[in-house]
């Protein structure tokens, strides 16, 4: 598993090896590692929706919050390193509760109505409110009608399923270099944009390279003729990426 | 004094309506009205999404005949997309069309309608239902189960699942048939077909008992419209269209689908929400037709199945000529039926049938592209227009229940006429209205359904609004 | 093309690009002077259309994505020309416990636009601010970035016809 | 510059001030320029012209006096009278009676409650000074904290001051100042780079504090950051200000011009190896870069979206390095405790909420201005002693302090000591200090749905909590006021309080529901009148018919023609 790129605490020389507890039980780990890839090791899960293995941490989706003991706030797992004696609680009725909320307020914040969706069957974020029990939507639905983009020769961009969990953003930054993608506006409004809020297929700086289609947890990114329930994500790419451009630095 | 009774909503149909009856000073019928108080707006809503995703989008204008509106919408696409189909794909597709309309009609027939028939119009409204008649006639009840069970079931095998598959997309279907599932289909189908011609005996022998019915069911002289085959066979998924008169006179003849618009055209009502199709020659209100499994047999010059060729040609010997009775859509539903399960035995033997070679991949060539097949209620056209980029621009959709709605407003003032007393309201009277709307199996839209105790209220109103009497269930 | 060798060149023969050029210059053409030089373009041309976004990505070898979305999310950023006049009512809590909102509608009904808006003849542009910091005058109207405080209804609208009604004569010869 | 040479800017310019028998004083703060101050300044300088007064008299523009209710406002000095409401067309008057009696007419009275109750650290130049002059804040002992930090002090003593003090955070939370440095102080990182930022974003709606003191005493701040930089090893420091505030920009530009030319800020100042300077930053209408990893952001020239902490500036913050943000009052209050020592604060305010704090106060109360009371003093003197109470003879319903972070109180806790800990307990917060006062004409479940609307549309978007949870809020909120609401609305709305309040990224979304839930606690009958009246109209409307499936929406646009229906037929 590859580490996100969190900002580090100055000062840390050497990564040291540190123990701390996960759900009861005794784990150790290297200091400089997220408290979710140290859970992930020792096989357990925690959700998550706008990590992805590969990308910089985001913390944004507040699906991996964790208790922590002593700690009065939860803290996202993705980008918490853990810390010598640390107690943590992946799991409890009150974070369940507050993790079915988080995915009844991305239902109702925009159109995900699956049944109509390329990626219905292949989406994260179907299958996490399977796995999470979210049964139904107790918010009214806000159902903003937004765009769909399908300026780009090989892709389309659908507006009304994005999550905004900036997956996208973070590859094209990160890994392809292109930068193509950012947010405009912010709170409800926010939107996700190529270059200057142009058509995708007008955009010079994107090279056609698919990784945002293929990182994204949703329908909103897909493959241009893929019909409802085709549309199959490859993310298995991303380590590998990852790990080769690392392994360039010294 | 006149007044006006109102049946609201109207129960074992699929949808939500209502039907106004206007009542002259001498409390006779003067006008009677089927209102939709539905707004759906898919035409509206379609706009801006792309065209792939509009079989499965579209599919969901109806819980009933998904698979219906599934195939009109993949055909539109594929000449979007300016594509023949591979010769399998089209098999295939023709499969689970039949597979629907065999599911449908035994929905229609067995489990709305039937109890109609069977415990007759003024039963208790407690007990005429399909469970009522599983109490009383439980091998029929146990058929019409059973049929539409193995129409879902042939769903399901091919697309995945019952309601709302995604298997058909534009250019083809997106799996091929495997041996396991054309053996799981194939073991299906002689039940099937004992079933069918078992009913269609049963139907026959009880055939007098509803002559009142058959008489004033919107028993009037209309055109007729539907697809035929190039050769004036029975034609479900594709097909030319054809225009018959109430004396058989064919007036409209092998018109491709593409021309619909020359043959129809759509007005707007202020009282309802559905559209009022005409045909054009005639020109509005005049130019009213009938599509359908009635629809559908009048037109046709023969079936194109061995068993259903036999029942075809004694049911046109009733009348020797086009069967002009509302009430007879369920006489043609039978032999619909038994057609469905015969074809689907044919196509199964294809040799073809199991080759890989399902779907024909290509960009959108065409900015217009015009679906038309027959659901089990008639024919439905979608027709579709889009951007360069692919998303729908404008949408029109005409569905079966659209034909009918002329049809079916005349229907309901002859019934009325005929049945409803205006000093009285009586349950079983109003049942009737109701059942005439019933024998056009209207889909009007939604999956809403009701058996059994349905809360009604008819009221009885004069042009003041006073109400001068009510009834309750 | 080299986003770094080629140095771009402004997007007009404009002589106040040189102030957007001075901005960048002083802070090395360095991709965190973004929010300063967009400042700059803001102040000296009224709003930042999309040549002066992606003349400013280019110079700063900023995405031009990110200069978009840095632009659209701090409000006090235009993307659009304002109307000659601006009025900008304050609705921060004292303003608006005191008749903001009430000022507001009177605005909107009279001149028929909403927060955002610019009348069709561009002569006005209405705002609104989260707080001017003039709590002690509440309710406080900026008219065209002169702060007045505690004024009702009619004050507003009449300090508005006054100021819409300045110059008119220059702005017929200019349509 | 040497020790020395500031003694005798100091000196030179206490003189030149008393060579004056008059010293006018006009109000150049944001409230009096507004109501055209500067007409009022340039009559008076004309009338000392006309008459010949110019080696008697002067005429200065200050800083902000406090009663922005009654600007202009105009003193004189040494003798201490006070005009409020001054017209350009009052300067005859004034000028011709410095030698006599004042004018009863325009007198403000400087023993009411107004004055006399306030105790003055941050705000002691503030309408004292001219603001544009470097050698005015000299002159009254500015600049001297510096010195003694640089000259006597080791940074870890500086730091042990602080702490001394008590001094918290006046941004907000409350976090102990002392603690914050120390921190900031121990960080190391490997190329050495620290910074110390000033936040000056100052965003809650209704709330001045930050604006008054940047624009009456700009130096206070540079003297503030300096220090602070000398006890955390920083060189450099950014002073983020809304642009929305030209004036206090236009000052700051001004004082940090002036500081480098006396080498107040630069290298070596006196003479010591310690080297700084300040750089502004201007901020573009984002609340939300009022918490520290959103500033950061934001001074990098990124959108204002804040990261998870751990780890904190402190720690990790611009550009990575250990980073000190501290806001403009706290800041503010450094140079006075350099100076008087940390004991001498401690003994201002109570036990654990050390020295003053200065409100905006404004909303329905007789005297709005800018305030500043020791730590401790029970709302009931700021608002009805400080404030004058209620004006138009209404009834005091809530006061509402911290913002959109904050909450409403009801008068039961008029006596409640203003303190972090008191109101914390009651539900709501210091914050920066804005106070807003509401009288019984106002909606308690509006005042809500304004808060909510509020961080709506601040919210920077990055987590779903704030961004969806704000919005939906919002919406409930409205619906509650509409009387559509029903009380599994209600009970939605309490949970989505919990929920986005333990699960938000940052301060705003964390903060964002607490004046829904002060409201909900303590004016509860309000919720209940508005659900029970939607209750109602429900009951009233529909008539019990449970089978109408007649449209919303009327199919196309007339009527039906022929059909009576139950619910249109009254």
């Amino acid at each position: 598993m590859t580490r996100p790129s969190v900002p580090k605490p100055a000062g840390v020389a050497q990564p040291q090896v540190v123990t701390l507890r996960i759900d009861g039980r005794d784990v150790s780990a290297r200091s400089d590692e997220t408290i979710l890839s140290v859970a992930r090791q020792n096989r357990i899960d925690i959700p998550t929706l706008c990590y992805l293995d590969g990308l910089s941490g985001w913390g944004a989706c507040r699906l991996c919050l964790v208790d922590i003991k002593g700690t009065p706030k939860l803290l996202p797992a993705c980008v918490t390193l853990v810390r010598e004696g640390m107690e943590v609680t992946t799991d409890s009725p009150r974070l369940q509760k507050y993790r079915r909320m988080v995915l009844e307020l991305l239902f109702s914040e925009r159109n995900h109505v699956c049944s109509v969706c390329v990626s219905n069957g292949k989406c994260e974020l179907q299958a996490m409110a399977q796995r999470l029990g979210m049964t139904h939507v107790s918010l009214p639905y806000r159902y903003p009608r937004l765009e769909f983009d399908s300026s780009n020769d090989l892709f389309r961009m659908d507006h009304n399923r994005c999550i905004l969990c900036t997956r996208c953003v973070r590859v094209c930054d990160e890994i392809e270099g292109a930068h193509t993608w950012d947010c405009r506006g912010r709170g409800i409004e926010t939107r996700i944009i190529s270059d200057l809020n142009e058509p995708w297929g007008e955009s010079s700086t994107c090279t056609r390279c698919g990784k945002c289609v293929n990182v994204c947890p949703t329908g909103a990114l897909s493959q241009k003729g893929t019909a409802v329930a085709e549309m199959t994500k490859r993310v298995t790419f991303l380590p590998y990426l990852t790990l080769m451009r690392n392994s360039d630095e010294p | 004094m006149p007044r006006e009774i109102e049946i609201n909503p109207v129960t074992r149909i699929e949808g939500h309506a209502k039907i106004t009856l206007k009542l002259d000073d001498n409390g006779v019928v003067s006008d009677a009205l089927f209102h939709v108080t539905q707004f759906r707006g898919f035409e509206k809503f379609c706009e801006g999404r792309p065209m792939t995703e509009m079989p499965s989008l579209m599919a969901r204008t109806c819980g009933i005949c998904p698979v219906s509106h599934l195939m009109a919408a993949s055909k539109a696409c594929d000449q979007l997309l300016a594509v023949n189909i591979p010769p399998t794909a089209d098999k295939l597709r023709r499969i689970m069309n039949l597979a629907q309309i065999v599911q449908s009609h035994a929905l229609s027939f067995f489990h709305l309608s039937s109890p109609d028939l069977l415990m007759g119009m003024d039963a208790n409204p407690a007990k005429r239902n399909i469970f009522g008649v599983l109490g009383e006639y439980p091998q029929l009840a146990k058929d019409g189960i059973r049929l539409r069970a193995i129409g879902q079931t042939v769903i399901e095998i091919l697309g995945g699942k019952r309601i709302h598959p995604a298997w058909t997309v534009p250019g083809g279907v997106n799996a091929p048939l495997t041996p396991e599932k054309h053996q799981q289909i194939s073991q299906l189908m002689p039940e099937a077909l004992e079933i069918a011609q078992r009913t269609l005996v049963w139907f026959k022998r009880n055939l007098s008992r509803f002559s009142e019915e058959a008489a004033a069911f919107g028993n009037f002289p209309t055109y007729f419209l539907g697809l035929v085959t190039p050769t004036g066979g029975l034609e479900h998924y594709d097909g030319l269209l054809r225009v018959v008169d109430a004396r058989g006179q064919i007036v409209e003849d092998m018109v491709p689908p593409e021309r619909y618009l020359d043959i129809i055209a759509e007005a707007v009502e202020p009282y309802s929400f559905m559209k009022f199709p005409y045909l054009k020659a005639l020109g509005y209100p005049q130019g009213i037709y009938r599509v359908g499994p009635l629809a559908r047999l009048n037109i046709i010059d023969h079936v194109g199945t061995p068993l259903a060729d036999q029942e075809w040609a004694e049911f046109r010997e009733m009348h020797r000529g086009p069967v002009l009775s509302s009430f007879h859509y369920h006489y043609a539903r039978l032999i619909e039926i038994l057609y469905g399960v015969e074809r689907i035995m044919e196509l199964l033997a294809d040799k073809d049938i199991m080759s890989p070679r399902v779907r024909a991949r290509a960009r959108p060539n065409r900015d217009e592209g015009i679906g038309v097949t027959e659901a089990p209620r008639g024919t439905i056209m979608h027709h579709y227009r889009i951007d360069e980029h692919g998303l729908v621009t404008w949408a029109n959709l005409i569905i079966a229940t659209g034909h009918n709605n002329l049809a079916m407003n005349r229907g309901v003032l002859q019934v009325a006429r005929h049945f409803v007393d205006g000093s009285k309201i009586q349950e079983g009277m109003l049942n009737r209205v109701e059942a005439v709307i019933r024998c056009y199996d209207p889909c009007l839209s939604c999956a809403t359904h009701a058996y059994g105790q349905m809360p009604m209220r008819i009221e009885l109103r004069s042009a003041t609004g006073e109400l001068l009497d009510q009834v309750g269930r | 093309m080299s986003l770094v060798a080629v140095k771009p060149s402004p997007p007009s023969n404009d002589k106040r690009w040189k102030i957007v050029d001075a901005t960048m210059r002083r802070h090395g053409h360095e991709p965190r002077a973004l929010i300063e030089t967009l400042h700059t373009v803001q102040e000296t041309f009224g709003y930042l259309d999309d040549q002066a976004l992606r003349y400013v990505a280019l110079s700063l070898r900023t995405p031009l994505s990110k200069v978009y979305g840095v632009a659209t999310f701090y409000h006090f950023f235009t993307l659009k020309p304002q109307g000659e006049h601006a009025c900008v009512v304050c609705m921060g809590t004292a303003c608006y416990i005191k008749g903001a909102p009430q000022l507001l509608e009177a605005i909107g009904q009279k001149y028929g636009i909403k927060p955002g808006q610019t009348t069709a003849d561009n002569r006005l542009s209405l705002l609104t601010a989260r707080c001017v910091g003039s709590c002690g005058l509440a309710p406080a109207v900026v008219f065209d970035g002169e702060v007045v405080g505690r004024l009702d209804k009619s004050d507003t609208l009449a300090r508005i016809e006054k100021l819409i009604c300045a110059k008119p004569a220059e702005v017929q010869h200019d349509t | 510059m040497t020790p020395e040479e500031l003694q005798k800017v100091a000196i030179i310019e206490q003189e030149s001030q008393e060579q004056y028998d008059h010293r006018i004083h006009v109000c150049m703060a944001a409230g009096c320029l507004s109501n055209r101050a500067d007409l009022v300044k340039q009559q008076l300088e004309k009338q000392i012209a006309a008459n010949g007064l110019e080696r008697r008299c002067t005429v200065k523009g200050v800083g902000c006096m406090g009663l922005c209710a009654a600007g202009p406002l105009v003193s004189i000095q040494p003798k201490g009278i006070m005009y409020q409401e001054v017209k350009p067309t009052d300067a005859p008057d004034i000028i011709q009676t410095l030698d006599k009696a004042p004018i009863e007419r325009l007198r403000c009275d400087t023993a009411m409650p107004f004055f006399k109750e306030q105790k003055k650290v941050v705000l002691e130049n503030c309408g004292l000074i001219d603001p544009e002059r470097v050698e005015e804040y000299i002159a009254v002992g500015g600049y001297q904290g510096l010195l003694k930090a640089l000259t006597e002090m080791q940074p870890a003593e500086v730091i042990e001051e602080v702490t001394r003090s008590g001094l918290r955070g006046r941004g907000g939370a409350g976090f102990p100042t002392g603690l914050k440095w120390s921190t900031v102080a121990k960080a190391q990182h490997p190329d050495g780079r620290k910074f110390v930022i000033c936040n000056a974003d100052e965003g809650d709606p209704g709330a001045f504090m930050d604006r008054s003191v940047l624009e009456s005493d700009p130096h206070r701040i540079l003297e503030g950051m300096a220090i602070a930089a000398y006890a955390v090893g920083a060189t450099q420091g950014y002073l983020y200000v809304r642009a929305e505030y030209p004036l206090a920009v236009k000052r700051l530009k001004q004082a940090i011009r002036q500081a480098e030319r006396l080498a107040l800020l630069g290298n070596n100042i006196f003479g010591t190896p310690f080297s700084f300077n300040v750089d502004i930053r201007l901020g573009a209408g984002a609340f939300v870069c009022g918490e520290e990893t959103a500033l950061i952001a934001s001074i990098e020239g990124k959108r204002g979206q804040p990261r998870p902490r751990p780890p904190f500036p402190a720690e990790s913050g611009l550009w990575g390095c250990p980073t000190l943000i501290n806001n403009v009052e706290t800041f503010a209050n450094i140079p006075p405790i350099l100076r008087n020592g940390g004991e001498w604060f401690a003994q201002i305010g109570t036990e654990k909420s050390k020295g003053t704090k200065v409100f905006a106060l404004a909303g329905r109360v007789k005297n709005t201005g800018l305030i500043e009371v020791p730590m401790g003093i029970p709302l009931r003197r700021i608002i009805f002693d400080i404030g004058g109470g209620i004006p138009d003879g209404r009834k005091f319903k809530a006061v509402q302090t911290g913002g959109p972070s904050g909450g409403c109180l009801p008068e039961r806790f008029l006596d409640m000591p203003v303190d972090y800990e008191s109101l914390m307990q009651a539900g709501s917060i210091m914050g920066s200090g804005g106070m807003i006062v509401m009288d019984d004409t106002s909606c308690m479940v509006d005042v809500a749905r304004y808060f909510m609307e509020f961080c709506m549309s601040e919210s920077c978007g990055k987590c779903v909590p704030c961004r969806v949870g704000t919005a939906q809020m919002h919406d409930l909120l409205v619906k509650i006021i509409e009387k559509r609401a029903t009380d599994s609305d209600v009970r939605l709305l309490n949970e989505l309080c919990d929920m986005v309040q333990s699960t938000s990224l940052c301060g705003l979304g964390q903060t964002a529901p607490n004046p829904v839930l002060s409201t909900l606690r303590y004016f509860p009958e309000e919720y209940e009148a508005l659900v029970q009246a939607g209750r109602e109209r429900e009951a009233a409307g529909s008539n019990g018919s449970a089978m109408h499936v007649a449209p919303q929406l009327k199919p196309n646009s007339t009527q039906p023609q022929a059909h009576v229906d139950s619910e249109v037929t009254p």
